[in-house]
């Protein structure tokens, strides 16, 4: 009964339909004394390795390049400097949701004034000519804020 | 001290938009029978597997128990490994290891992806901390974006730089009867044309600026496997062996806001580390043609400099000149790259062996230096810079 | 160092993976669920050097690593190899616990099929008993095309 | 081919829901398993991590956890699997030649997933998936399967929850110690016929590390070695109905291989102690038959003779098992930690008298799909 159907056979495929895989990640206390600062002070702070003195946002337990454990937090400022960015004008799937992101947006990696490392979130311009390296941004805060990092609604220019 | 390692034979599929008529163990299976073929060996032979890919892709839990009975892995040593878009040079350093151990002779490295079976941004999206990256993140091109325009903005680079090295991969792929894309268009016109065909057609779509549709990799099915041998036996099974003459990596970062976005600086260590035990002081004298993992064009620049084939800034003359192309002093990306053909997971394992091809001068169309090819340079890119490199040698290595 | 540890909250991120998929099924499968779908019937693969016949189908015999292009239909009815009665709930399952798992070995087949039981009594399972295949009266080429197997 | 030693090993405590994130937790287990071996992570030179890009909700999980490894400047690659293979691959990279010493870390927040959900995953999209089959429902098919086999009762598999639960009394990192009746176990919530709540391993969070040494890289630390005497892995056929449940021949090939390699004859009397994956009661036994420490099946009458107990001949398990706590991932680098320290002397109130030869097995895959043996010894 051996018969060959190549050209016939209707290729099916199967669908995951709505199924999803719901998570409830640890923040941690050192992330999670971030985003109380934010929720209830509308404040950044990073953390200080005692042995570069590098300023990490978001604050972590361990400084990777010297492998020791960090304690010091210090205030950085809600402003800062593009280091790098982009306007995205593709559409993708958000994964949290399964459906299509907003597009356009700007997007930079920030360095806040006082930190060693680039916080990546929007910035409220899409015009290539303003979201550029070196441009000078602000944090704007959501009214009301529960504790994630979209208590930042986004960063807007200055300049 | 360890054993040296050769590869011995190398299989993949033909890599397209979406493979509708296997479903993945069987995807699997085709570059397992192609690379034991190309070895003259039989799954007998092999005494263990590695395989690899990035599980969300697809959605599958545990793929290598899930993929055993198309990689040939019933009862066999076998494991998985996963480090992002360097998987599948993760495995093939794995597969060096397990040879070089002493442990295993012959030994199975398998890298696949399906990237039609899901939305590929959003599955690369969770590669990112959830809590700090990805309530605000734009993806792989997003941070490949980032990258660009800041490498533009250090050194006076032009779009038109960019350009350039996309069609040097996309010509290339015209030589490579598997890769996913053949734009069979470009070869009617000069290449200074194509380039400004690139950066001016509206067609060709803005992602996220400067990267156009051009810029970028595709989303590709496929898979690719690779047999490593022991020193004992590997002249045996192949006459003219790819011998392994020094693989590392890096992967120095936990979060993308921590990268030094201007250098590469992972890829630049994991080079040296491999120039210094193969005692190379010239790479761009002394390596022959090189496999890299550029999912973009701009990395066709930046990273030639990290390196260490130019000097910072000076890709985009090295890329102008010629120097890369198939008849150049040093052909980069033969095989059309991974902007010609991207199924993550094989991606890596495809540098490694197209490379290994090289070597072994059995890269038909687009084999290099009329097959005389002394050392091999591969690499392969993923994750907040996570950089494998692989060197391979017509010499067994001293 | 512990001081200031102790006055902050434990912040907890609830979110998701929600990646759609479309898995392709291939051609060996497709047949496998077309032939359920549209006739009621199973077919499966043999392996040319073991004999062994595959139900679901594979193309390739996992054991003896040889292409199987055999196609053989096989009965659907079948023998149950194992069972559980599960009764716990999860997002997963099609039907609500408690829901019974059983391996059913088909006349004709040599492995096993994983689905459901169905219109029996817990107390009535058996290893052993003698099941049939009930399909669904909308059959959309997945393998819930089978509704359950049921005792013959 | 030269030796490998471990020279370091630390782990968390077990726990159903630890408050730190993941990388926090490799942090303490790779710290103290460097503090262990009496150096810093200097002398390290290359690192495995081992991570699950479905239990920690994140794609190249291995990622989060770059600085809490201690990967910077360094070779690293990521194992998705067991701990045990993670330790395996770093034993490889150790004995190539291009490095002397490994540090292997693997962790597990099973907290913050749906357990059912995750290994529902494993299941094949096509065919298995979308029936909802899980990793406890897959174990209960083969939970029955070997019963029909080997004639092995509920009771029988209660034996070994009693036992391990109690065994975890004596072991501080362990979720569960506990003493439990056969009454008790039979008496508790049926989940999936035949396996009840007490038949079924915890889910739980923690990390555990090693360090891995040549004779090279020995010399940088401080700790006296405990060898990798042999080791072996092998996966059996994947898909449920295909492979024969009731048997595991691949752990058969895995533990014959490390035993070849180890020198060892006659297991049941050449071993000191094992350290199973019990990650539900009934495989405890199946997995006697595996490593052949009794004939196929004859699980249950060696646990009913007493020999597996602390007391008898071949302890299984003082450390109280996975069913005990099951960090998944972590569980079989546990195994290979607590068979150190027996052999090391150093297993305190689960001590086994005079321990000098252990073995310690990792599972991957539905059902045992696949496993890793390690034998080790001073």
């Amino acid at each position: 009964m051996t018969q060959k159907s190549e050209q016939q056979q209707e290729l099916l495929t199967v669908n995951s339909g709505e199924a999803f895989q719901p998570f409830e990640w640890s923040v941690g206390k050192y992330g999670s004394k971030f985003l109380a600062e934010i929720r209830d002070n509308q404040k950044f702070i990073g953390i200080k390795c005692p042995k570069c003195g590098r300023v990490y946002v978001p604050p972590r337990k361990v400084c990777g390049r010297c492998y020791v454990e960090m304690d010091e937090f210090v205030p950085v400022s809600t402003e800062g400097e593009i280091g790098v960015c982009a306007i995205i004008q593709f559409g993708f799937i958000d994964p949290s949701t399964g459906h299509q992101e907003p597009v356009p947006y700007g997007y930079a990696f920030i360095k806040l004034d006082g930190a060693d490392t680039f916080l990546p979130y929007y910035i409220d311009s899409t015009d290539p000519e303003k979201v550029k390296v070196g441009a000078r941004v602000k944090a704007v805060f959501e009214e009301k804020r529960t504790g994630t990092m979209l208590d930042i609604k986004h960063f807007v220019l200055l300049d | 001290m360890g054993k040296r390692v050769a590869i011995v034979g190398f299989g993949q599929t033909y890599q397209r938009s979406s493979r509708k008529d296997v479903n993945g163990p069987e995807l699997i299976n085709e570059a397992v029978r192609a690379a034991l073929e190309d070895a003259g060996l039989t799954i007998k032979d092999i005494d263990a597997i590695v395989i690899g890919n990035m599980d969300h892709f697809e959605g599958v839990n545990y793929v290598d128990s899930w993929s055993v009975e198309g990689s040939g892995g019933v009862m066999k040593p076998i494991f998985k490994l996963t480090t992002g878009g360097t998987t599948g040079s993760t495995v093939a350093m794995a597969g060096y290891y397990h040879v070089a151990s002493g442990m295993f002779d012959r030994v199975l490295v398998i890298g696949w992806e399906k990237n039609s079976e899901s939305d590929t941004t959003g599955a690369i999206v969770t590669a990112f901390n959830p809590v700090w990256e990805r309530p605000r993140f734009g993806g792989a091109i997003a941070g490949l974006a980032v990258e660009a325009s800041k490498y533009m903005h250090n050194y006076k680079v032009t779009e038109r730089d960019g350009a350039r090295v996309a069609v040097r991969e996309r010509l290339h792929a015209l030589n490579n009867p598997y890769t996913h894309l053949h734009q069979e268009w470009m070869k009617s016109m000069e290449i200074e044309q194509i380039v400004d065909l690139l950066i001016t057609s509206e067609e060709n779509q803005m992602l996220a600026y400067p990267l156009r549709m051009s810029d970028m990799c595709p989303r590709t099915d496929g898979a690719a496997a690779a047999i490593f041998a022991s020193e004992d036996i590997a002249e045996k099974i192949a006459p003219k062996p790819a011998w392994v003459v020094s693989t590392h990596n890096r992967h120095n970062y936990a979060l993308l806001g921590d990268i030094d976005w201007d250098s590469n600086d992972t890829l630049e260590s994991a080079s040296k580390a491999v120039f210094k035990d193969a005692g190379i002081k010239e790479p761009f004298k002394e390596i022959d043609v090189c496999e890299l993992y550029l999912p973009y064009s701009y990395a066709g620049l930046k990273w030639m400099e990290s390196i260490g084939f130019c000097g910072p800034g000076e890709g985009p003359k090295l890329v102008w000149d010629g120097h890369t192309d198939m008849d150049g002093e040093l052909p980069v990306n033969p095989s059309g790259g991974v902007m010609s053909s991207n199924p993550i997971g094989a991606t890596g394992l495809l540098r490694v062996g197209e490379g290994a091809l090289q070597v072994m001068g059995k890269a038909g169309d687009r084999q290099v230096k009329g097959g005389d090819v002394k050392y091999a340079f591969t690499t392969g890119f993923g994750g907040c810079n996570w950089a494998d490199v692989m060197l391979l040698g017509k010499k067994k290595p001293s | 160092m512990a001081d200031w540890k102790e006055s902050v909250e434990n912040i907890v991120y609830s979110g998701r993976i929600k990646v759609p998929y479309k898995w392709y099924v291939g051609e060996v499968g497709s047949r496998f669920l077309t032939g359920i779908r549209d006739n009621k019937e199973f077919w499966g693969t043999k392996c040319p050097s073991c004999s062994k016949v595959y139900v679901p189908p594979v193309k390739n015999c996992a054991e003896c690593f040889v292409l199987t292009d055999e196609w053989v239909k096989v009965k659907d009815t079948g023998t149950l190899e194992s069972f559980t009665v599960v009764d716990y709930s999860h997002a997963m399952q099609p039907v609500k616990a408690p829901i019974i798992y059983g391996l059913v070995k088909l006349d004709g087949a040599d492995g096993s099929i994983l689905h459901m039981i169905g219109d029996v009594k817990k107390e009535d399972l058996k290893v052993g008993m003698k099941v049939k295949a009930v399909f669904a009266d909308k059959r959309e080429g997945t393998i819930l095309d089978i509704k359950h197997f049921t005792p013959a | 081919m030269e030796k490998i030693a471990i020279v370091g090993v630390g782990q968390t405590t077990y726990e159903r829901n630890k408050i730190e994130t993941f990388d926090e937790l490799v942090f303490e287990a790779a710290t103290k398993a460097l503090k262990d071996a009496g150096g810093e992570i200097g002398d390290i030179d290359n690192i495995v991590t081992v991570s699950n890009d479905f239990w920690d909700g994140r794609t190249i999980s291995s990622m989060a956890i770059q600085d809490a490894a201690g990967s910077w400047g360094k070779d690293i690659s990521t194992v998705e699997g067991d701990g045990s293979f993670g330790a395996l691959y770093g034993m490889m990279r150790a004995l190539s030649g291009s490095f002397d010493t490994t540090l292997v870390v693997s962790h597990m927040k099973g907290s913050e997933s749906i357990m059912n959900l995750i290994t529902n995953a494993m299941f094949d999209p096509l065919y298995q998936r979308s029936l909802g089959i899980d990793a406890t429902s897959s174990a209960a098919l083969q939970a029955r399967s070997y019963m029909e086999m080997s004639g092995a009762t509920e009771e029988d598999f209660a034996l070994v929850s009693v036992k391990n639960h109690k065994n975890a009394k004596n072991n501080p990192h362990a979720q569960l110690p506990m003493d439990v009746t056969v009454d008790d176990v039979m008496k508790s919530k049926k989940l999936a016929d035949p396996l009840k709540v007490l038949d079924c391993s915890p889910i739980s969070d923690g990390a555990a590390a090693v360090v891995l040494a040549n004779e090279k890289g020995l010399k940088k630390f401080k700790k006296d070695p405990v060898w990798i005497k042999g080791v072996g892995h092998t996966s059996d056929s994947y898909t449920l109905g295909y492979r024969d449940l009731a048997r595991p021949r691949a752990l058969e090939a895995a533990s014959q291989k490390a035993f070849k390699m180890a020198g060892i004859k006659d297991p049941l009397k050449e071993l000191d102690v094992c350290e199973l994956y019990d990650a539900y009661s009934y495989m405890e036994l199946m997995w006697y038959e595996g490593i052949g420490i009794t004939k196929e099946g004859k699980g249950a009458e060696l646990i009913k003779s007493g020999e597996t107990g602390m007391d008898g001949s071949l302890p299984v398990n003082p450390s109280g098992g996975v069913i005990s706590a099951h960090p998944v991932l972590v569980a079989g680098l546990t195994r290979l930690i607590e068979a150190t320290l027996q052999v090391r002397g150093e297993a305190d109130k689960r001590q086994i008298k005079g321990a000098k030869t252990a073995l310690a097995q990792g599972i991957n895959g539905p059902c045992g799909q696949a496993h890793c043996i390690f034998i080790v010894g001073t």
